[in-house]
Formats: structure tokens, C-alpha cells, sequence
């Protein structure tokens, strides 16, 4: 079983070798893609193999380094994870193989199989890391490597800024993590994961306090929470599609990962108010994820906005969790981990289907505004259903996989709103209330992305021509779509999996949860709640088949003529008049002035200047003020620029400065030593 | 006995070379000053070797001479022939202010913040540390590439007696180790030098604000 | 409270059966259509009202259709927004040029089967517009046109009762029997 | 047994709800003091659009011919959820109120986008106002059920009316105030008129209507049937949870009579105060409409504050 593990890292590893080896023939280009697939179809055998078998594998190798040794622990936590990754490897490998052709005259394919394939592994090895150290050396590689990823295509100005962006953000985040790993290594002295464990109680109160906040700003930052998401629509839109929907659907599972890892398994009984930061941040950022994704234009900036909302709700689930288990009322605690671990597989799986929706549809029309597509569904109507199917899942109507998700969330909400003292009550009702018009809105934004992207006409020459993409890229998204439907039809059997690994949690080894699933439904705290999937579905399936049965009995003999739009007898309705994205998403963003501060400049241009009645063009610019840029960032930037000056003064470029320096600090080191 | 008061006498003779240097306008006063020097580091380890009869201390001694004695100098003083950069070595601070700083690092290598080195007594104390203080703040206070140049090596020869004090003798290889990691110093601060020369037209270091520009 | 006192206490001002029947003044154009109307517009009609650079003066008419005294409603026949929707085109103005192409559009944007009704004189042969450079003298010239309602403008009770004989809710002969 | 009483209901409430609609316009023609058409005119309607051809505009694809199967499919499906007369009707797998709340988002899901189908202007601004209110409704409506639901200790809406139609008088204040918030959210789901003028002719003033500008024939008759299956579906949800007495525990057959007529009566009274109150108030602006929502789910979180669990 453990080699299985090993054997697709060495593939994987291969691929990336290899791909260096024959970047040069654009022909062979697709190896490295074939390597990852096949690297990530071991590692997904590995995973199901130990999920099935509950085994955790734990093996060390030491190096020559003092603290440093790799240490894999693969418990069945872990091996969900790996499960989440390699599932979505796969088609996107698939994926790649298609997708990257239109990218081989411009740029050297071989660099991106061999980035490709280091940032696969090293996701394999963040979830197995054991040790502070390794996990940081890998957590380095993963961050790395996706950052050359993202900024692949380097012709591009801005792609280089947001990977700039990106990369700054990512580090902020290490070092945070860092921070608090060096705290627990000062007062548990040593970085394995399994000494921390057993010393953490000792640690005092205070310093736990600062690693948890340490632990959830570096983690929140990767997994994309509201105040630190600044890097996540400029990296995921900037990545190739395929890329990107491996770093929405996997990579911020990693920050996800790890704080479920952290708080539940090697820093058990976490305070109570940490549940209310992680429940508040989740509602937060769940709430104003959507709430920019509306606003967004841009097909592959909108999916991530999305992941944010997503990470949210993951947030909920697991801020539930914590609460409840700070609560001492484990059964619930567990109903809401499940909760959340079921909707991080479910998120990574729509999302990703998204992502490679929208990259298909970015390979064909050349362009990236929502405002230039339009009637795709009549030139690509594979990639059109499956576009569909990941819209209907993301925003959590009932046959797929994202309404079982919520569902459970809210149940998990709902048990918190019985709890007795007012205090938890009413964050648990903020929490709800955040979900529920989360969830309304995520329907009205993949309204707006769907329905103006793929129906009606098309807007622009570019969309006119679009064709649909070649049976490599429908096959992967055909998967995916397909994948959702299952895990929502059949998710009574995926969430008794999720269950035992929850169960397998230190904190939960002896306890029931309340979520039971009896035959092929789902009860709730005994059957408070009933959820039978598969039924629901066979009974939307039967009335609509009766809905086709009936009007075709009553109505057969009536013809059905194709005529042009009623246009209110104007001449063609011409594809500009069409409603577009700005002007679907205006009255919600009228709604949320407060959030959103829009603002709406009018130029005209006139013919001659001082007979001010024949305009020659108008033109009216919509802007959205960033509240975060505007003020958490610029704010923070323009204070370090001021401090930075200041210290600039001392650089003055004289040599015997810098000598003077050195000597007034070695007599202050001498002095110091001595006392 | 005497051997520790003839030791103690050269290492009053370096300290001495150190404050002149700190006086001294002019560079070729200034690589005589080292001259000496490296000659009283020679005699001590000449006696060393004398005393205790070994024969690698001996070889050490006779390549400290080499080195020190002989190619250093004559390396410096043929640049300051060729370029006739004699009267550069300017410094920040003026005479007086000068010898006050001598003063204050010497009380300051007095001050019981060196206490645990029991080996030295008060006097040797001062000569050393104080030595090496001072051959820093020289380099500090000098403008003139080559007149930094010597500090540093002032500041060697002031490191190896202190060592040599506190009886922290290493193997004979290391010693000649660092001798000779001492003169690929020399050579390439020289031709440093010369470039300095070449591209500013004059040793004085301030001209290398201009590289920030 | 005295807003709904007020409207339970007016009594319900209708227009007397027995007067609509004598009012109706309908010329049937094309016949063809009987057959369905009967089977299928008793009960519900669905019209859409085409100005075709009417004076405005058939509107007013039409209107006061849906008003409390003569209320259509009662009969299921009810007006909407879009031809799409529509059962009867009612098609007033006598087709100014620009319009024709509109009008031609809204009779084809409309599901068969339909019926179109010229009203008042204007759309029937043009009108006190007739023979005018700017107009096609009536609906006839650009749709098939089955009945047609004389007057400029017909009174609301010739429109009513000549919609209702269109709807054969009563026909000639059935009145004499009545009477 | 309770399959038969079932399948009733699932017969029952389809034909029976353009009746409802029938009954609200002539209430409000009554209230505009005319006589106003019978109450059986909505099937005279659909009967006669069941029998008309259909205009299609070309660039329709195929979610404008699906939708109002969809629509009626899953319209069909609702009353399944809710009690009509008693608990025998309940079901263990269909009966959450989050499963028939996102049921009505997936038909507005779907309403909205085959109203952006056709690229005209007016069905695009149609299915945008829709699902802002719908997005914002979503809230009001599940926040309206959750009082009753933490009383009765389940989340079965059949099984939460039965419990609560046992409980004592005086905790029934929490589930007024929730039903003001519920009947916001009907207002607004059905598309009544302070949200939007179900029977008005100006394209621009239109929320619903607008959606299914496009549609003609047979297709327009089940989008319309199915606004009315939602509307009784939420005049029996609104009658039968916030005011449940009446409903009969037990699960014999003599024992529904009674639960029966005491249905009617209170869908009436409901549809009768429906249209009062429609016809009493304006149409509100669009951008007051959030605030009215936001009222009805400040409604809904007092109510769900102030019970006792």
C-alpha cells in the first residue's frame, strides 16, 4: 500500500524530468501531462485503498539536518485529502493535454510540465508532512512552483503583476506560520508534529492564543479568508485554466487541510472563542465572496471570487465544529466537521469543472470578459451543459452535490441556534443568515454568468466564431459534471466515509455522532432531520417525465413555428441590446452601496465644443471601490513607503559610515555580553 | 622572566605603531608604521620558536617575515609611487579629536568589561584590545583606500598578538593558513586599489557615493 | 376602514345585457375562422392592440372596455403586453407606411390561431385618411383582416357586442328568439 | 392508506390552485368595484393556450424548451413537503423545509435563465430583478420556518405543523411574528403586488411577467400553472404551519373530514386577505424592496430569538 504512495511520487517526478528533457519539440509536449495523470491515478488508488482500510502509515527518514526529519504520517485524514487531490488532478492533467496546445508556439511547454509536476508532488507532500520543518520546506516548493505556474504565460504585464501580488501574499502567510511554529518549538521543544501533541497543554495561555491567531492568519491567508483574499482573483485568473482549477479546488484546500489538521488532531481542545473567530470569519467571508463575485466581470476572476464564498462555508462547518467541541457536545462537533470536510470535496470538484468551463470557453473566443460571449450554447453545447451542471452544484440546488453539502452546514447551524446562552445563539443565527443569502446570491451570480455567457446572441465577432473544444478537454469535464451528479445522488455513502475519518479524529476516538444514515438517508440528532438523496432525485426525474407526458397527451396536434424575437416591431434586435453582466448584477450592487461604494462617471463628447446639443460619443465608466485595497492595504503600504524613507537616510554610501556602524554595534555587543 | 617583558616591550612597540599611524598625513609614514609592526610580531615569534625550540614555529616566523615584512610594504609603496597619491590619507576627524577617541577606547579596554581575560594584566590589556580598537577606528577615520588597507592589517597583526597573549596557539598549518589567506588579501586589496585609481582618479573613498547615485 | 365601507356600499353599475345585443354592427371579412373560435375562444380571449397611427380616438374607446360599466373581464376576454400571448389582434390607424412592416411583424410574432380585427373606419379602407401618400389605405392591404368594426370611432357598446357576436356568446339569430 | 391520501393531494392542490388565482382577481375586481371574470376563468385560460401554437424566437436553445416542464415538474412535486390534512401524509425521505426551499430556488434558477434565453431586453432585466428578490427572499423564507422547527424539535414540515397544532396557546406569539416575515416572502415569491404587478402591461414595471414575455401556447399555459401550483403551495404552507390547529394527528380516514373543510376555510380567509391587501397597496420601488425583505427577516430572527426552545 505505502509504496503505491511512493511509486506515483516517482512518476511524478519523472514527468517533471522528463518534460525538461524534451521541452524543446513541441510535439511531445504532452508527456509530462501524461505522467501526472498516471502519477495522480496511483496516488488516487493509494488514497481510496487507505481510506478503505482506516490504516495510518507513519515512517521517518532522518537527515543529516538537526530538527529536520522527513516524516510522512498518513492518517485517513490525510488520505481524504490526498483522495481530493489526485481526483482533481486527473482530469485536469487530461485536461492539460488539450488545453496547451494554443499556448506551444508562444511558450516553452517542458518549463510548465516540469512546474506542473513539482507542484503536484509537492501537494502530495504538504498533506503527509509530519514535521514543522519538512512541512515548511514543502509548504515553500508548493507555494514555488505554482507561483511559476501562474505566471506562465510572461508576455503579459499584468500576469506578471498579479503574480508579483501572489507571491508576496504567500509569504506574508509563511511567515505567520512560521511565527507560530517557532513558538510551539520554544515551548514543546521540538518541531515533530507527535512531541507538539503530547506537550501542547503545557504551553501557556497566552502563547497558545497567539499561535492559534498565527495559525489561522497564515493558513486563512492561503486558504483565501475574507481580509487576506487579495492574491486569490488576481493568481487563479491569471493561471491557465487548468492550473488555476487546481490551485481553487486543491491548493487552498491545503490551508483548509491544515487548520482541520491543527485544531481537531495535534492541538486538541481549542478555546471556545477560537470557534467564534473561525465561525465569524467564515460567515464573513462567505458573505462577501459572493457578494464580489456578483460584481466580477471576468470569467475566470468570477469562479475564484466564488472560492472564497466556499471557503466560508467550510469555515462555518468547521467553526461549528469547534465551537461544539469547546461546548463538550461532541456529536454535533461531528456532524460539523463532516459538514465541512464533505463541502471541501464538493468544492473542489464543481470548482474545478468550473474552471475548466470557463477555460475552454477562454481558448475559443480569445478573451476573457463576460461582456464579449453570448449564444455559446448553441456553438459549444457540451462544455455549455457542463458549465450548467457546475453552476446548478455551486449554488446548492437540490440533485448535486453542493445542496447536500449546505444542507448538512445548515442543520449543523441549526443545532447551534437551539444551544441555550444568547451569546452563541446569535453568532450561530449571523452564521445562518450569512449562509442562506450566500446562497441566494450565488444562485443570482451564476444566473448572471451562465445565462450571459452561453445564451441568447453573441456579443462580440470573437464569440460568433467560437467552436467547441476537442473531446480530450469534454472528456475531463465530463467526468467532473458527472462526478457531481454522484456525490450528491449518492451521498449518504460518501458521508458515512467521512464520518469514520472523523471518528478516526484523537477528539472523537469513542464518540456517536448524530448524523446516522440508516439504508440510503441521512437523519440528524435522532431524525430531527431526514435528507434521502437518491429518492428526491428519482422523484424530480418521474414528475418532470409526468410534466412531459401530460402536455404531450393534451396538446400533441399543436405546431411549433421558429420566428424572430418579439421586438416590439423595431428592425433586428440588434446582440447589443441583450442585457449584459454590468447591467445584470446593477440593481445588487445598488443594493449593497454600503459594501460596494459604486461610482458612475458620465463623459460626452461633443461635436463642436460650444454647441453643446450633437454628442459625438458617451461614455459611461462604472467603478467599484476595493474596500479591502482601499482601506487595509493601501493604508498598510503607504505607512511601510513612509517608514522605509526614514531608513533610507542611513544608507549614505560612505564606506567609512558603514565601518562606523559595525563598531559602535560590536562595543555594544561586548557590553551587552558582559552583563 | 625576561621573555615576558621582552614580549610585553614589542607589544607595547605595536601599540605604539597603531597611534602613530592615527597621527600620521602621509601613507608612506603609515606603511613604515606597519613595517615595524610586522617586524615586532616576527621577533616575538622568533623567540617563541627560540624558546621552545620547535621547528614549525620557526617556519611560520620565517614566512610571517616574507609576508609581512617585505611583500606587503613594497607592494603598497609601488602603488603609491605610481600614482603619486601620497598626501591622501585625509581623515574625518582632526588631530586632537583623534587622540581623545585613542583615549576613550583605551579606558574603554581598560574597563572591567574585558575583566575576564585574566591572563592579560591591566597594561597588556590595554596594548592589545585597545590596540585592536584603535586599528578599527582607523580604518573608520581614514578616507584614503590605502591607508584602510593598512588599518585592517594593523588590525590583523593586533588580533594575532592577542591571540598569541592569551596562548591560543593553534597547529603551525593553520598559522600559515591564515598568513597566507592574509596575503591574497594584500594582493587583491591592491589591484583593488589600482581600479579605484584608474576609474575615480583618486583613492579617496568618498568618491564612491557616486556608485549610488 | 372607510376605503372598504366606501366600495362595499357603491353599487355594481354593469351595462345591461339586453341592451349590448341590439348594438352589434360586426362585417365579417374572411370566414374560414368560425370553426375554431368556437371551440376554443369561449371561455378566454387574449387581445393585443396594434396602433397603427390611429387618431387615438379608437383607444380611448377601447379602454373604456376594461372600465367597471362595460368590464370585458366578465367575459374572459382580457388585453396583454405581448403578441405572443394574444388570441385577437386589434388593429386600429389606417397602417401609416413606417408602421406596415411593424404591424406585419407582430401578425406573424403571434401564435395561431388568431384573429384580426380591423377597428373603426380608419383601419378598414384608410378612413378621413384615405387615398393619403403616408398611408396604405387600411389593415386589409398588409394582414388578412377577418372582421371589421365600422364607426370613427365605434362606441365601446359597438366593440363590446361585436367582439361578443365575434365570440358567438350571442348571434344574431339567437337575439330575435330572446327578444 | 396514506399513499391514497397522498397521490389525493398530489391530484388535489395542481387543479385546485388556478381556482385560488381565479378567486384572488375576482376579489380584486370586486375591490376596483367591477365584476371582474368568474373564478374559473384561469382554466378557461390554460385550457385555451393548451390548445394554441407556439412562436419560438431562433436563438432560443434548448433551456427555453425545457424550462416550463421543469418548472411544472417540480410544481407538482412542492405539496408533496407540506401537510394538507394531517400527519399521515408525512414522508421520511421528502419533507425538509431546506429541500423545498431550494426546490423553489431551482425553479427560479431556471425561470431566470430562460428568461436571459431569447437576448431580449426585457426578459434580461426581468430575470435580474428576479433574482435579486429571490436572493434576498431565500433568507426571510427559511429564517420563517426555523422557530417552529427548534419547538418541535424537527425539521419535517408535516411532522413540525402536527406538533405544533398540540402545543399550548401562548407560545404561538414567536410563530405570529414569523408568519409576518412568511407572508412577506409569499408576497414576494408569488410576485404579488408590492414586489410586482402580476397583471400589468408595462414591460418595464414587470418582474415576473417579463420572464415569460416569450412564451406562447403550451409552454406559457405550464409556466402559468405552475406560478399558480406555487401559490397555493405557499397559501397551504403558510395556513397549515403558523396556524395548525385542525390538522389531524391520527390516522384514520374519518378523522380527515374535518381537517378538510377547516383547510378551506383558512386557504380562503388567507387568499381573501391576499388580495385585500394587494389591492390596497401600491407596487413598491424596486430599490424599496430590499428593505422590505430585510424587515420580514428581521421579523423572522425576533421570532426565532424570542422562543423558547
Amino acid at each position: 500500500m505505502q509504496n503505491l504512495f511512493f511509486t506515483s511520487l516517482l512518476v511524478l517526478t519523472g514527468g517533471s524530468i522528463i518534460s525538461l528533457i524534451v521541452q524543446r519539440d513541441t510535439k511531445l509536449s504532452y508527456v509530462s501531462s501524461v505522467f501526472s495523470m498516471f502519477g495522480s491515478l496511483l496516488a488516487l488508488i493509494f488514497s481510496i485503498g487507505a481510506l478503505i482500510t482506516q490504516s495510518t502509515l507513519t515512517t521517518t527518514l532522518p537527515t543529516s539536518f538537526p530538527m529536520f526529519n522527513i516524516s510522512l504520517h498518513i492518517d485517513p485524514l490525510a488520505a481524504f485529502f490526498i483522495l481530493i487531490v489526485s481526483l482533481i488532478a486527473l482530469p485536469a492533467s487530461l485536461y492539460g493535454i488539450g488545453y496547451m496546445k494554443q499556448y506551444a508556439k508562444e511558450y516553452n511547454l517542458g518549463v510548465f510540465g516540469f512546474f506542473y509536476n513539482i507542484f503536484l508532488i509537492s501537494l502530495l507532500l504538504v498533506i503527509t508532512a509530519h514535521n514543522a520543518l519538512y512541512f515548511l520546506f514543502v509548504w515553500e516548493i508548493m507555494s514555488l512552483s505554482s507561483l511559476f505556474l501562474v505566471i506562465f504565460e510572461n508576455k503579459k504585464l499584468q500576469i506578471i503583476k498579479s503574480g508579483f501580488i501572489y507571491f508576496i501574499m504567500t509569504h506574508a502567510a509563511t511567515a505567520f506560520i512560521l511565527l507560530s511554529f517557532l513558538l510551539l518549538f520554544q515551548f514543546t521543544g521540538s518541531f515533530d508534529f507527535e512531541t507538539i501533541k503530547q506537550h501542547f497543554a503545557s504551553i501557556p495561555f497566552v502563547i497558545q492564543t497567539i499561535i492559534f491567531l498565527c495559525m489561522i492568519i497564515g493558513f486563512g491567508t492561503k486558504a483565501g479568508i475574507v481580509p487576506f483574499h487579495i492574491w486569490l482573483p488576481w493568481a487563479h485568473s491569471a493561471a491557465p485554466s487548468h492550473v488555476s482549477s487546481l490551485m481553487s479546488g486543491v491548493m487552498i484546500k491545503i490551508g483548509i487541510f491544515m487548520l482541520f489538521k491543527m485544531f481537531l488532531d495535534i492541538l486538541p481542545q481549542t478555546p471556545l472563542w477560537l470557534g467564534y473567530v473561525v465561525l465569524i470569519i467564515g460567515a464573513v467571508s462567505s458573505i462577501l465572496g459572493v457578494l464580489y463575485a456578483l460584481s466580477e466581470h471576468d470569467i475566470k476572476r468570477l469562479p475564484a471570487y466564488h472560492s472564497i464564498e466556499n471557503i466560508g462555508i467550510i469555515l462555518l462547518g468547521l467553526g461549528s465544529g469547534l465551537i461544539f467541541i469547546a461546548l463538550k457536545q461532541p456529536s454535533l462537533a461531528m456532524l460539523a466537521i463532516t459538514a465541512g470536510l464533505f463541502h471541501t470535496l464538493n468544492h473542489a470538484v464543481f470548482k474545478s469543472l468550473l474552471f475548466l468551463g470557463a477555460g475552454s470557453v477562454i481558448s475559443q473566443t480569445h478573451t476573457r470578459n463576460i461582456e464579449e460571449y453570448g449564444g455559446l450554447i448553441k456553438l459549444m453545447p457540451y462544455t455549455a451543459i457542463f458549465f450548467l451542471v457546475g453552476a446548478v452544484a455551486i449554488s446548492g440546488l437540490p440533485p448535486f452535490n453542493g445542496f447536500v453539502s449546505e444542507w448538512l452546514t445548515f442543520q449543523s447551524l441549526f443545532s447551534g441556534i437551539a444551544t441555550s446562552s444568547i451569546l452563541i445563539k446569535s453568532i450561530f443565527i449571523f452564521g445562518a443568515a450569512c449562509l442562506t443569502f450566500t446562497g441566494g446570491l450565488a444562485a443570482a451570480c451564476f444566473v448572471k454568468a451562465f445565462g450571459i455567457t452561453f445564451l441568447a446572441r453573441s456579443r462580440s465577432i470573437e464569440s460568433e466564431k467560437a467552436t467547441e473544444v476537442s473531446p480530450l478537454l469534454l472528456i475531463s469535464m465530463g467526468t467532473l459534471a458527472v462526478l457531481c451528479l454522484t456525490l450528491g445522488v449518492f451521498s449518504f455513502f460518501v458521508i458515512t466515509n467521512i464520518q469514520l475519518i472523523v471518528k478516526n479524529l484523537s477528539l472523537f476516538s469513542s464518540k456517536t455522532s448524530s448524523l446516522s444514515s440508516t439504508g440510503i438517508s441521512l437523519q440528524v440528532n435522532q431524525n430531527v432531520a431526514h435528507l434521502n438523496m437518491p429518492v428526491i432525485f428519482l422523484v424530480m426525474a418521474v414528475f418532470i417525465a409526468l410534466s412531459f407526458g401530460l402536455v404531450y397527451i393534451v396538446s400533441r396536434k399543436q405546431k411549433v413555428v421558429l420566428r424572430t424575437v418579439w421586438d416590439c416591431g423595431f428592425n433586428a434586435l440588434s446582440p447589443k441590446m441583450e442585457i449584459t453582466a454590468t447591467g445584470f448584477s446593477r440593481t445588487l450592487i445598488l443594493i449593497f452601496r454600503g459594501i460596494f461604494q459604486p461610482s458612475k462617471q458620465h463623459e460626452i463628447e461633443y461635436v463642436d465644443a460650444d454647441i453643446r446639443y450633437f454628442s459625438k460619443s458617451k461614455t459611461v465608466t462604472l467603478g467599484i471601490v476595493n474596500i479591502y485595497e482601499a482601506y487595509l492595504y493601501y493604508p498598510l503600504h503607504n505607512g511601510l513607503s513612509i517608514i522605509s524613507k526614514q531608513i533610507r537616510k542611513i544608507q549614505s554610501g560612505n564606506v567609512n559610515q558603514y565601518l562606523l556602524y559595525i563598531f559602535i554595534l560590536l562595543l555594544g555587543l561586548l557590553i551587552f555580553a558582559r552583563y | 622572566m625576561n621573555i615576558i617583558f621582552q614580549l610585553q616591550l614589542f607589544a607595547l612597540v605595536i601599540f605604539l605603531c597603531i597611534v602613530v599611524m592615527n597621527i600620521a598625513k602621509k601613507n608612506t609614514i603609515l606603511i613604515f608604521a606597519y613595517l615595524i609592526q610586522s617586524l615586532m610580531l616576527v621577533a616575538i615569534m622568533g623567540i617563541k620558536s627560540y624558546h621552545e625550540m620547535s621547528f614549525e614555529i620557526g617556519i611560520v616566523t620565517i614566512i610571517l617575515l616574507i609576508i609581512k615584512v617585505i611583500i606587503a610594504p613594497q607592494l603598497l609603496l609601488r602603488i603609491i609611487k605610481q600614482h603619486k597619491a601620497n598626501i591622501s590619507a585625509t581623515t574625518y576627524l582632526n588631530v586632537p579629536m583623534t587622540l581623545g577617541c585613542l583615549v576613550i577606547l583605551s579606558i574603554f579596554a581598560q574597563s572591567d568589561v574585558f575583566s575576564p581575560f585574566t591572563a592579560l594584566t591591566p597594561l597588556l590589556r590595554v596594548l592589545l584590545i585597545g590596540g585592536m580598537l584603535m586599528s578599527i577606528f582607523f580604518t573608520i577615520n581614514r578616507k584614503g583606500a590605502i591607508s584602510q588597507i593598512i588599518g585592517i592589517l594593523s588590525l590583523e597583526n593586533c588580533i594575532f598578538t592577542f591571540g598569541y597573549f592569551l596562548g591560543l596557539q593553534q597547529s603551525a598549518a593553520l598559522e600559515i593558513g591564515m598568513l597566507f589567506d592574509v596575503f591574497f588579501w594584500i594582493i587583491i586589496s591592491s589591484i583593488f586599489v589600482r581600479t579605484i585609481i584608474k576609474h575615480f582618479g583618486s583613492i579617496d573613498v568618498t568618491q564612491l557615493r557616486e556608485l549610488k547615485k | 376602514m372607510s376605503l372598504y365601507s366606501k366600495i362595499l356600499s357603491v353599487p355594481l353599475t354593469l351595462v345591461p345585457r339586453k341592451i349590448i345585443n341590439q348594438q352589434n354592427d360586426v362585417t365579417i371579412v374572411q370566414k374560414g375562422i368560425e370553426k375554431k373560435i368556437k371551440k376554443l375562444f369561449g371561455g378566454s380571449l387574449a387581445i393585443r392592440e396594434v396602433d397603427t397611427g390611429s387618431t387615438n380616438a379608437c383607444e380611448q374607446e377601447l379602454m373604456a372596455l376594461t372600465n367597471t360599466y362595460y368590464d370585458i373581464e366578465r367575459f374572459g376576454i382580457h388585453f396583454v403586453a405581448s403578441p405572443r400571448h394574444a388570441d385577437m389582434l386589434m388593429v386600429t390607424g389606417p397602417v401609416s407606411r413606417n408602421m406596415a412592416e411593424a404591424l406585419k411583424k407582430t401578425y406573424e410574432a403571434t401564435p395561431d390561431p388568431k384573429i384580426v380585427v380591423a377597428v373603426g373606419d380608419d383601419a378598414i379602407d384608410g378612413g378621413i385618411f384615405k387615398g393619403s401618400y403616408a398611408v396604405l389605405d387600411g389593415v386589409h392591404n398588409v394582414i388578412p383582416v377577418n372582421f371589421q368594426i365600422p364607426g370613427d370611432p365605434p362606441s365601446a357598446m359597438t366593440i363590446l357586442s361585436s367582439l361578443l357576436y365575434i365570440l358567438n356568446i350571442i348571434d344574431d339569430k339567437s337575439d330575435q328568439k330572446k327578444q | 392508506m396514506s399513499i391514497f391520501i397522498i397521490i389525493l393531494k398530489l391530484i388535489l392542490l395542481p387543479t385546485l390552485s388556478p381556482l385560488c388565482v381565479g378567486i384572488v382577481r375576482k376579489v380584486k375586481a370586486y375591490m376596483q368595484n367591477r365584476r371582474g371574470a368568474g373564478i374559473f376563468q384561469p382554466y378557461y385560460d390554460l385550457w385555451k393556450l393548451f390548445h394554441k401554437d407556439e412562436v419560438i424566437a431562433r436563438d432560443a436553445s434548448w433551456i427555453f424548451y425545457l424550462t416550463p416542464f421543469l418548472l411544472f415538474g417540480l410544481s407538482i412535486l412542492l405539496p408533496l413537503g407540506i401537510p394538507l390534512l394531517g400527519s399521515i401524509e408525512s414522508l421520511s425521505f421528502f419533507g425538509d423545509f431546506i429541500i423545498t426551499i431550494y426546490l423553489l430556488a431551482t425553479m427560479t434558477f431556471f425561470i431566470a435563465l430562460s428568461g436571459l434565453d431569447v437576448g431580449s431586453a426585457f426578459g434580461g432585466f426581468g430575470s435580474s430583478r428576479e433574482m435579486t428578490i429571490a436572493a434576498l427572499t431565500e433568507g426571510t423564507l427559511l429564517f420563517s420556518f426555523l422557530p417552529i422547527a427548534l419547538v418541535t424539535h424537527t425539521t419535517n414540515v408535516i411532522l413540525m405543523a402536527t406538533t405544533a397544532s398540540g402545543l399550548p396557546f401562548f407560545n404561538y406569539l414567536p410563530f405570529v411574528i414569523a408568519f409576518m416575515g412568511f407572508f412577506i416572502a409569499l408576497m414576494a415569491e408569488t410576485g404579488r403586488i408590492p414586489f410586482d404587478n402580476p397583471s400589468t402591461h408595462l414591460e418595464l414595471t414587470m418582474i415576473h411577467e417579463a420572464m415569460i414575455l416569450e412564451y406562447s401556447g403550451k409552454r406559457l399555459a405550464l409556466i402559468e400553472w405552475a406560478n399558480a401550483n406555487k401559490f397555493i403551495f405557499f397559501i397551504i404552507l403558510g395556513v397549515n404551519l403558523f396556524f395548525p390547529w385542525g390538522l389531524s394527528t391520527t390516522a384514520n380516514l374519518s378523522s380527515l373530514l374535518f381537517p378538510f373543510i377547516l383547510v378551506i376555510v383558512k386557504a380562503t380567509t388567507l387568499i381573501v386577505g391576499v388580495a385585500i391587501l394587494e389591492s390596497s397597496m401600491a407596487k413598491l420601488r424596486l430599490f424599496r424592496l430590499p428593505d422590505l425583505l430585510l424587515t420580514g427577516f428581521i421579523f423572522c430572527v425576533i421570532s426565532l430569538i424570542t422562543v423558547t426552545i
